[in-house]
C-alpha cells in the first residue's frame, strides 16, 4: 500500500546499491528529479533498466552510478549521441559500463512478462539480427500446437521502478494520461516502486486517455512538481528541447559534463 | 502558410529531395509507423498534400495522430492530443505493429548492405569495444521484420553503404531472396531505399538493392563512388521529379514551424 | 477499412455457414441484435466462440446455427443454467454440440494470441485440473530461462468477431467505454469483424475510460440502436434484467423456447 | 437504511448466516477477488462494516469497485462508474490475478471434496455425454490457483460434499498437502470453507477440511450426515456469532435494493 512521503526519503527507503532500477517514460513522463536524487544520495553499481535510455541515464551513468544497462535504444531523441553512454561503452569512463541489448518489442514484453508474474514473454522478433548474439536473453521457443519458432525473452523483474505521473490522490492512487508508454508494465513488474507525481489532490475525476495506478499496488508516492523536466507532464509542462539541444555540448566534454552535475544536480 | 509565389523552386536541399522522395512514396490511406525526424517529417508533408487519410502511428502509442504542426519528439503532447487512439508502448508492438497491420515502416541506417540490411548497433571495434557506439535497435527489428513494406531513407556515401555490415540490426533481405521466408518473416522487407542521390529497388529476382532512378543532377558515377560495393544499375535509370513549388512551401512550412504549437497555421 | 452498411447486409456479407464466429462483451456490449439477425438468416454449422455464452449463445445453439463451441462459463449471469446450451450437450437437441472448454483467463489470452499474431500464449493456468484432459489445445511449456513449465493455449483467430460498441463516427472508428471486456482483442484476432453502434456521430469527443477501434482495422460497422439489449450499452441504456430472469423460462421448454423465438425474433 | 431497532435479530436465514460469516473472514484492506451472488454481498457487507478499506475485484475488470448498492451482475455499469480503474479482461486476469496481487478469492462448488477440490463442469455421465451440464470454469481455476488464500462458500449436503469429484475444475489442495507446491501454484488454496452449518479449516498437517467451528443452532452429526466422506471434526469446534443486528440490518437492506440505484442510500 503506497505511503506518501518526502523524495529523499522515499529513494533512501527504496534504492540501494546493486539494484536493478527502471526509470521508464517513453519521452514523456521521464522521472528527471527522481533520478536526480539518485545521484545525490550516490548509489553505486546499479543495474539501469529502461527502453530509452536518455538525457538522465547519461548522467547516472556519467555520474558513475551504473555498473550495466539493459536497454533498447540509447540516444539523445531528435538530437543524436549520448556522450556519456558512448564514453563510458567506448572508453570506460568513469567505470566500464555492461550491456544487455534489445529492441523495443523486446523490452515492452519483458515488462508485460513481468508485470503478469511469467518468467517469459514470446515474441516475433530478433529475427536474423546480431542482437541474440550478444546476450542469452533472447533464445528461439517453438508453438506446441504448429511447430512454429518464435523467439522468447526472460521477464523483467526490477527491485525497484521509478515513474513520474501527474498526481495522486490523498490515499496514494496514482493517475496518469497522455503517452503512457509503459509505466504500468514497469511498476507492476518491480518488487518495490517509486512514482513521484505533480501534485496531490482530493480526487482523481476521471480524464480521457488517464490510467490509474491503484495504491495497493504502489510502494511509495512523492510530490516533485516539474519532477519530468526536461521531459513533460501532459497537462502540466512541455517539452524542453532547447535544453535536449543543448545538452549535447554540455555531455560532450567530461569536465564540462561534472561541472554542470555539480553546479545543477549536486548541489 | 508560405506563400507559393514566394518559394524559391529552383533550388533545393538534398534533404529536400530525399523528404519530398520519401513523401511521394506514401499512398493514400496507408498506415505508416513512423519515427522522428525525415520520416515524421515525410509522412507529414504527405499527408497534406496528396495522401491526407494516410494513418500515422507513432512508436509511443499513438495511433492515427494528426499534428497540425511539426512534433520535435517521438513522443511530443500533440501526438496524443490530435490520435485517434493512444496505447501503450506493449499494444503497439504487439497488437499493431507485429500481427501485420502496418502497411510502411519507415527506417534509417548507419551502415546499409547491398540487400537492404541495417546497422545501427556498433561500427568499428567489436561489439563488447566498438570504435563507434550508435543508440542501438529500438523498434527498428521488428518494425524491418512486420510492416507489409519497408522504406529506408539515408544518404549514400561509402561509409554508409557497405560491402559487410559491422553488426545486423535490421533485416533487409539477408544474404538473399529466400532468407524472409526461411525465417518465417511475414513483412515484405525493403521496399525502395530513398538517398540523397536516387532510389534504389530489389531485384525481384535477387533482392540486391538496384539504382532505378535519379535524383535531379545526380549521375550513375556519383551513385557508383558513394556506394560500397558494385552497385548494380538498372538498364535505364529513371529520373525524380524535381520537388514541386507545392512540396516545398508545404516542406519548408513543416520545417519551419516545427515544435511550435504557436506558429501552426 | 470499415463501411457503414445496413446490419443485414453486414451479416449477410462477413457470416457464411460453417464459420468460427465470436460474439464478445463481458456482461456489457453484448451483441444480441447481430446474434439474432444471425439467427434470422439461418446460419448454420457454426463455431461460436465466447468466453461467458450467455442468453445470446442460447438463443442461436437452441436455434440449431452451432455445431461447435468454445468458451469458459455457459450460464445466465446471476440466473442459473443456460437450458438450451444443457439440452445441447444432454440430449443432442436440436442438434449435438461439440465443446470445447477452457478457464476464462485461458480465453483471454487466446484472444490476445490472436491479436497479437502469435500462435500461442502462455499462462499460470489449467494446473491440477482435469480441463487438459479433454482438448489438446492446452499444453505444457517450458520456460526456456529457468526450467519452469507453464501452460500454453493456441491463438483464437475466429473468421469473424461481432462485437457492440456505443458509436462510430463517420468513418467508422468505432469507440466504447465502461466495461471494456476482450472485444478489442477479440475483434484484432478475427480475419473479420462487425461492430454494431447505437449511434454514428460527427466527432468522437475524448470520455474517460473510451477506447477507439480504428476503422483500419475493422470491416463492417452497422447502426442499431438499443443492439446490445438485454444487455446494456453503458451511457445509453441499463441492463434488462427481468428479462434475463425470464428466459429462465422461457428457455427451459423447447416448443415455448421455439415459439418465443418465432414471435420475437424471426417475424 | 433500515432501522436498527426494526431489525429482526432473533432468526436469520442460512444464507444469511453463510454471507455473515464470509464476510467477517475479509479483513480491511485485503484485495478481493469478487464473484456475483453470495461473495459480492458478502464483500460489500464487509466493506460496509468492519472493512471499508476493502478492494473488490470484479473479474469484469473493474478495479477497486465501490458500488453503492448490490450489482446483479459481475459487469454492471455501478462497477465501472465506482472502480478505482476499468481495466480489459486480459489485463485483469494477467495483470491482476495471475501474479498474485489478489489476497482473497471467492469460489462457489457444485461438488466438493475433502481436500477442497471443486467441480463447476458435469455431474454424472462422462465429460462427453453428462447428467448434469454446469456452467464451467470461468475465472475459477486461475482464481484457485493464484491468489494469497481462498474461501469457498457452499451449502453443506451429501450430493455436494463428495468422497470423489465427477471433474476437477478448480484445485483445492490436489490429493494432500505437498500438491501445490509440486504443481508450482502460488496462492495458498483454501483458508476456509463456509457452509450453512458452519466453517471447515485444512488440517496444517494434512490438509483435509476439519470441521472447526458450527453456525448457532447446526450440530456435529448434522454436518457429519451431510458430508460424503468420513469428515474430521476438530476436537472442540467453537461456535460462530449470531449475525449481529448491525450486521443483518445492512446484509437485509443491501439485499432489498440490490440492482436498485434509486433505493441505494
Amino acid at each position: 500500500m503506497a505511503v506518501i512521503v518526502p523524495l529523499h526519503q522515499a529513494v533512501a527507503e527504496l534504492i540501494h546499491d546493486g539494484d536493478t532500477v527502471a526509470m521508464e517514460g517513453f519521452t514523456h513522463l521521464i522521472p528527471f528529479g527522481a533520478g536526480h536524487e539518485i545521484i545525490r544520495q550516490r548509489r553505486r553499481g546499479l543495474t539501469l533498466v529502461r527502453m530509452t535510455p536518455d538525457v538522465i541515464y547519461d548522467q547516472l551513468i556519467g555520474m558513475g552510478c551504473a555498473r550495466r544497462l539493459v536497454f533498447s535504444w540509447g540516444g539523445n531523441p531528435g538530437v543524436g549521441s549520448l556522450h556519456r553512454f558512448r564514453d563510458a561503452v567506448e572508453n570506460g569512463w568513469p567505470a566500464p559500463l555492461e550491456l544487455e541489448e534489445h529492441s523495443h518489442a523486446g523490452m515492452a514484453n519483458r515488462y508485460v512478462a513481468g508485470a503478469s508474474g511469467l518468467p517469459f514473454a514470446v515474441l516475433r522478433g530478433y529475427t536474423g539480427t546480431d542482437l541474440a548474439t550478444q546476450t542469452g536473453n533472447i533464445k528461439p521457443i517453438t508453438c506446441p500446437f504448429t511447430g512454429e519458432v518464435l523467439t522468447a525473452v526472460p521477464a523483467l523483474r526490477p527491485d525497484v521502478a521509478v515513474v513520474h505521473a501527474q498526481r495522486a490522490d490523498r490515499a496514494g492512487n496514482v493517475q496518469l494520461w497522455g503517452i503512457i508508454g509503459v509505466q504500468k508494465e514497469a511498476v507492476l513488474a518491480a518488487e518495490r516502486s517509486l512514482v513521484t507525481v505533480e501534485e496531490v489532490v482530493d480526487e482523481l475525476d476521471p480524464r480521457p486517455g488517464a490510467i490509474v495506478l491503484p495504491a495497493w499496488a504502489l510502494s511509495m508516492v512523492s510530490v516533485l512538481p516539474d519532477g519530468s523536466h526536461p521531459s513533460y507532464t501532459h497537462g502540466y509542462s512541455v517539452r524542453d528541447n532547447d535544453f535536449y539541444l543543448a545538452w549535447d555540448a554540455i555531455s560532450r566534454d567530461r569536465q564540462r559534463f561534472t561541472d554542470w552535475m555539480e553546479e545543477h544536480v549536486m548541489r | 502558410m508560405t506563400e507559393l509565389s514566394t518559394v524559391d523552386t529552383a533550388t533545393w536541399t538534398a534533404d529536400e529531395m530525399m523528404t519530398v522522395a520519401a513523401a511521394r512514396a506514401l499512398g493514400d490511406g496507408a498506415v505508416c509507423f513512423v519515427g522522428i525526424g525525415l520520416p515524421s517529417t515525410a509522412a507529414n508533408l504527405a499527408r497534406r498534400t496528396h495522401a491526407p487519410n494516410l494513418v500515422l502511428v507513432y512508436e509511443s502509442g499513438t495511433l492515427g495522430a494528426k499534428p497540425d504542426f511539426l512534433p520535435l519528439s517521438i513522443g511530443d503532447g500533440v501526438l496524443a492530443e490530435t490520435a485517434d487512439s493512444v496505447v501503450s508502448v506493449p499494444e503497439v508492438f504487439n497488437y499493431w505493429l507485429q500481427p501485420g497491420r502496418v502497411d510502411i515502416g519507415f527506417l534509417a541506417a548507419a551502415q546499409l548492405d547491398r540487400y537492404g540490411n541495417i546497422n545501427t548497433t556498433v561500427i568499428g571495434g567489436d561489439y563488447a569495444n566498438p570504435r563507434v557506439r550508435l543508440p542501438g535497435a529500438g523498434g527498428a527489428p521488428e518494425i524491418a521484420a512486420s510492416c507489409r513494406e519497408v522504406i529506408v531513407v539515408v544518404r549514400q556515401n561509402p561509409r554508409t553503404f557497405v560491402d559487410r555490415l559491422d553488426f545486423v540490426t535490421s533485416l533487409g533481405y539477408g544474404s538473399g531472396p529466400d532468407d524472409r521466408r526461411r525465417l518465417g518473416l511475414r513483412g515484405g522487407g525493403p521496399r525502395v531505399v530513398i538517398t540523397d542521390l536516387g532510389v534504389l529497388e530489389p531485384d525481384p529476382a535477387t533482392c540486391e538493392l538496384t539504382l532505378t532512378r535519379l535524383h535531379p543532377g545526380a549521375t550513375v558515377e556519383q551513385a557508383r563512388a558513394a556506394t560500397g560495393w558494385p552497385l548494380a544499375v538498372a538498364a535505364e535509370p529513371g529520373s525524380t521529379q524535381p520537388p514541386t513549388a507545392g512540396e516545398l512551401a508545404v516542406l519548408r512550412h513543416l520545417e519551419a514551424t516545427k515544435g511550435n504549437r504557436e506558429a501552426a497555421s
